[in-house]
């Protein structure tokens, strides 16, 4: 496809700076969020959402053509379903129970620690990471979606 | 013709909602009071009892991963529908490669 | 083999094989597709299993996610989702399974030549996924949340052609109409949780019975509305005639064959007569669904005779046999517990699997037609019978089992229906006639092109391959099958089923008490 | 006592049926579907506030917790909502694609225009 000045980065240097700055702290903001998702308000979609808000600005700031570059769609394909695969599993830990059995909280190995610390409440830091995960490659794989689909007008 | 039958219908889905609205013979729950308790009792359940079952400190995590994770999954299942539908539905025309 | 042990399988594998399509999809077309098969046809090996199982005891399987017994500790309410699984619900599960195993190989060779298919298999995966889900479950949100699954799912898919303006205005219709509807469910939900403070369907089944309340009623009429409009019935049945001839083939089957049925009957009667019961007055509610009933058995098929397009032609049929079905279950709530109304209910269940499987199986017989000759406009498949042999074959058993023709399938579950709406109203029951007098002439219609005198266009097409000719080969044995022991059926599984679903005491201390 | 909460609720989702029965702009629809899921959402969410003794009600999270001492709101309808937001935004998501895939086809938004299919 080629390149309109449209589809290129028509951003200043300033949003381009300010963009680069920002973008790390948004993903780290997230991460926090997804992992502390059993303590404090939020969790695997809420953290999730906000990391793919950090795409979204790399996307909006760099121009499409900076983001092909680092977009592989397979890629996210794979991941998202790798989130959702993880997610299924955790749930079939304590099959021998029930399905959903939080097995890890009431005699597993590890993330059964004093309730208030980060490796408590069983499987839940496991699901919010792995929701968090499907989350952020599902957003970013839509709205690049989304963003590509202008070929008609070329 | 229909377009006026429709707005009929409009107001009569109002006054439902609002005679239902009324807690005298309508939704029995308003913001609380005495009979949190009785009425609540599956909220009450989970606030007494979700820390020492679950372990999660924040009981609305409890709740979605724990005591109804099952939803959880179909939620996540959902967002996999839906982008998985997206992009499909985003994908160039048969004939667009050329 | 334990129903309880086969039961979270039904969902995991499916959620397996939907989840793990992206990743098996980079390794080729022949894997995907090898994927898709094992993970349908595994479906449908449990789906058996549990049916089996579920019909031989005669029990409700209860199933608790996440501990031994739904209930707390040191209470007496549920506060965890469960599955309850009645006869109505395995059949359902099987008749689904079975369905769709069939789609996913007829779409083997029919979507060939379609671009973007690790999504369409991945699509075809969740939308089964998401109909055994509303089969089994207990719980109200959940079925919210199962029932978007499937709609969402249905969506896209009848959109999936996107370079064709007729997928998309659809798509576009039946979404909106399908949010709606969505919407409404939700809104009840929302009202039975605030007055009652529950979600299980069991627990608010017994809260129900001891205090029914104006919000109660309000609930059960946006859940009523909401799902006639899932299910086509007839003042807003516009959507489905779009919908249905315009995705392709293998989806039209499963929306027609399945969708209306899980998303709209079933629930229907589950939400009737599992959560409300003799707790509502049954004769009011019932009337209201025989008179949308005789609206959508007299409109759908009058619709269908006037049809110049093939698979328009069966969607609109397809109105007009859930007319049948609303008809039966309008019947059994208003003669509640009555011979009569065990009668009319058993003839609808039985029509609902009937219709999954000639429905099905015509709609693969169209996309075979649109394959072959690219069109669906009735006026140029004349002669068809002397190029396509098997096809026109297996479109007369269907047909002929669609009208209620004597040896075959569907005239055992429709003379069921006949007979109850007789002996409860003898207006109905000329209602009924009048209706299957509509089908006939349509499908006689159809029948007559094809054996008319072969044009031009017709003589170039033959009878397609295996993975477009076994699926309708199968389903036609099917019904010529279970054409063979009509009695036996209804007298061993579908009364029992009705039996099961009407005594709602059962249903709650499986809940309440079974643990 | 006047509930306002559940009226506001009312009112929003009727608006919302009506803005899907008067405009005419695709994006306008979507925006009405949208409107009445928020109404269901603040039905559902108000359901689970509480006032007791006068005292505000907390979040129902136990960190911190000590400090404040007061009831704790009503869990389970803020899951449900968590769980159905997410569905809205699905919903709207395909919505938006088939939306755009109708732009490229008819080159309007106008539901009037989305009648080719008749009869």
């Amino acid at each position: 496809m080629t390149c309109r000045p449209r589809c290129g980065s028509d951003m200043g240097l300033i949003v381009k700076t300010s963009a680069r700055a920002i973008i790390p702290l948004i993903g780290i903001f997230g991460a926090y969020i997804v992992m502390h998702g059993h303590l404090t308000p939020g969790g695997g979609f809420q953290g999730g959402a906000t990391i793919a808000g950090a795409g979204i600005l790399f996307l909006v700031s760099f121009g499409l053509d900076e983001m092909k570059k680092h977009y592989n769609k397979s890629l996210y394909s794979a991941l998202e379903g790798i989130g959702g695969l993880v997610f299924l599993g955790a749930a079939m830990l304590g099959m021998g129970v029930a399905f959903f059995y939080n097995i890890l909280w009431h005699n597993g190995p590890f993330f059964n620690g004093k309730p208030g610390t980060l490796l408590s409440a069983g499987f839940l830091p496991i699901m919010n990471l792995a929701v968090g995960l499907k989350v952020f490659t599902g957003l970013i794989s839509a709205l690049t979606a989304i963003a590509l689909y202008r070929r008609w007008k070329s | 013709m229909k377009r006026t039958l429709a707005y009929l219908s409009l107001f009569f889905i109002l006054g439902v909602l609002l005679y239902i609205a009324n807690p005298n013979y309508g939704l029995v729950f308003g913001p609380g009071g005495k009979e949190w308790l009785s009425l609540r009792y599956t909220d009450n359940y989970y606030i007494t009892h979700g820390l020492k079952e679950v372990g999660g400190m924040n009981i609305v995590t409890d709740i979605v991963f724990d005591y109804r994770g099952y939803d959880t999954i179909g939620e996540a299942t959902v967002l996999f529908t839906a982008i998985a539908g997206a992009i499909a539905l985003l994908r160039p025309w048969r004939g667009d490669e050329s | 083999m334990n129903g309880e042990a086969i039961l979270p399988y039904l969902i995991i594998i499916p959620l397996f094989g939907a989840f793990s399509m992206p990743i098996v999809s980079l390794a080729g077309r022949k894997a995907r597709e090898a994927w898709a098969v094992i993970i349908s046809g595994a479906t449908l090996a449990l789906g058996s299993a549990l049916f089996y199982y579920v019909w031989e005891s005669g029990k409700i399987v209860l199933y608790t996610l996440g501990a031994k017994s739904p209930l707390g500790q040191g209470v007496n309410f549920p506060i965890r989702i469960v599955w309850e699984v009645d006869t109505f619900g395995a059949l359902m599960v099987l008749m689904v399974t079975f369905v769709s195993f069939m789609a996913v190989i007829y779409s083997l060779g029919y979507m060939k030549h379609d671009t973007g298919l690790d999504k369409y298999y991945t699509l075809i995966i969740i939308l089964e996924l998401g109909m055994l889900g509303i089969a089994i479950t207990g719980d109200l949100f959940n079925f919210y949340v199962f029932l978007e699954i499937m709609s969402i799912a249905s969506y896209a898919l009848v959109a999936f052609r996107n370079d064709t303006w007729e997928g998309i205005e659809a798509g576009i219709k039946y979404m909106f109409v399908g949010s709606i509807a969505s919407s409404l469910i939700l809104l009840g939900i929302a009202l039975l949780y605030g007055q009652y403070g529950t979600l299980t369907m069991g627990y608010l089944a017994l809260k129900l019975s001891q205090n029914p309340t104006v919000v109660g009623k309000v609930a059960l009429a946006l859940f009523i509305a909401g799902l006639l409009f899932k299910s086509g019935a007839s003042p807003v049945h516009m959507w489905l005639a779009d919908a249905h001839p315009a995705a392709p083939s293998s989806i039209s089957a499963m929306l027609s064959g399945l969708v209306i049925k899980i998303g709209g009957i079933y629930a229907l009667t589950r939400i009737l007569f599992s959560i409300y019961g003799t707790s509502i007055s049954t004769k009011t509610v019932g009337w209201v669904i025989i008179v949308f009933a005789c609206i959508t058995l007299i409109v759908g098929n009058a619709m269908a005779v006037i049809q110049t397009d093939m698979k328009r032609l069966l969607a609109y049929s397809s109105v007009g046999q859930i007319g049948y079905i609303l008809l039966g279950i309008g019947i059994g709530l208003t003669a509640y517990g009555s011979q009569t109304g065990e009668i009319a209910l058993a003839g609808a269940i039985y029509h609902t699997f009937n219709h999954a499987l000639m429905k099905a199986l015509l709609f693969l017989i169209a996309g075979v037609v649109i394959h072959q000759l690219g069109t669906r406009n009735l006026n140029e498949l004349s002669g068809l019978a002397k190029t396509m042999p098997k096809t026109t074959f297996a479109f007369l058993i269907g047909a002929a089992a669609i009208i209620g023709m004597p040896p075959l399938n569907g005239f055992a579950s429709k003379w069921l229906i006949y007979e109850s709406s007789a002996i409860f109203n003898p207006l109905l029951g000329a209602i009924a006639i009048i209706g299957t007098a509509f089908c006939t002439a349509a499908y006689v219609r159809v029948l007559y092109t094809f054996f008319g005198r072969p044009s031009e266009k017709v003589m170039k097409a033959k009878d397609p391959e295996g993975t477009m000719l076994w699926p309708i080969l199968i389903l036609t044995i099917a019904i010529i099958v279970m054409g063979l022991f009509p009695w036996q059926i209804s007298d061993k599984i579908m009364i029992p089923a009705v039996k099961t679903l009407e005594n709602q005491l059962a249903y709650v201390s499986t809940l309440l008490g079974g643990a | 006592m006047i509930q306002f909460q559940f009226i506001t609720a009312f009112l929003l989702i009727v608006l919302g049926i009506y803005a899907f029965l008067a405009k005419r702009n695709l994006i306008k629809l979507i925006l009405a579907l949208d409107i009445i899921d928020s109404g269901i959402h603040l039905l559902l969410i108000s359901l689970g506030y509480r006032i007791e003794l006068n005292e505000v009600p907390t979040a129902p999270i136990y960190t911190g917790y000590e400090t404040l001492k007061s009831p704790m709101v009503g869990p389970l309808p803020q899951a449900l909502v968590l769980t159905s937001i997410v569905i809205g935004v699905c919903v709207l998501s395909l919505a938006i694609a088939l939306t755009i895939n109708a732009y490229r086809h008819y080159g309007t938004l106008d539901v009037r225009a989305l009648r080719r299919l008749r009869g």
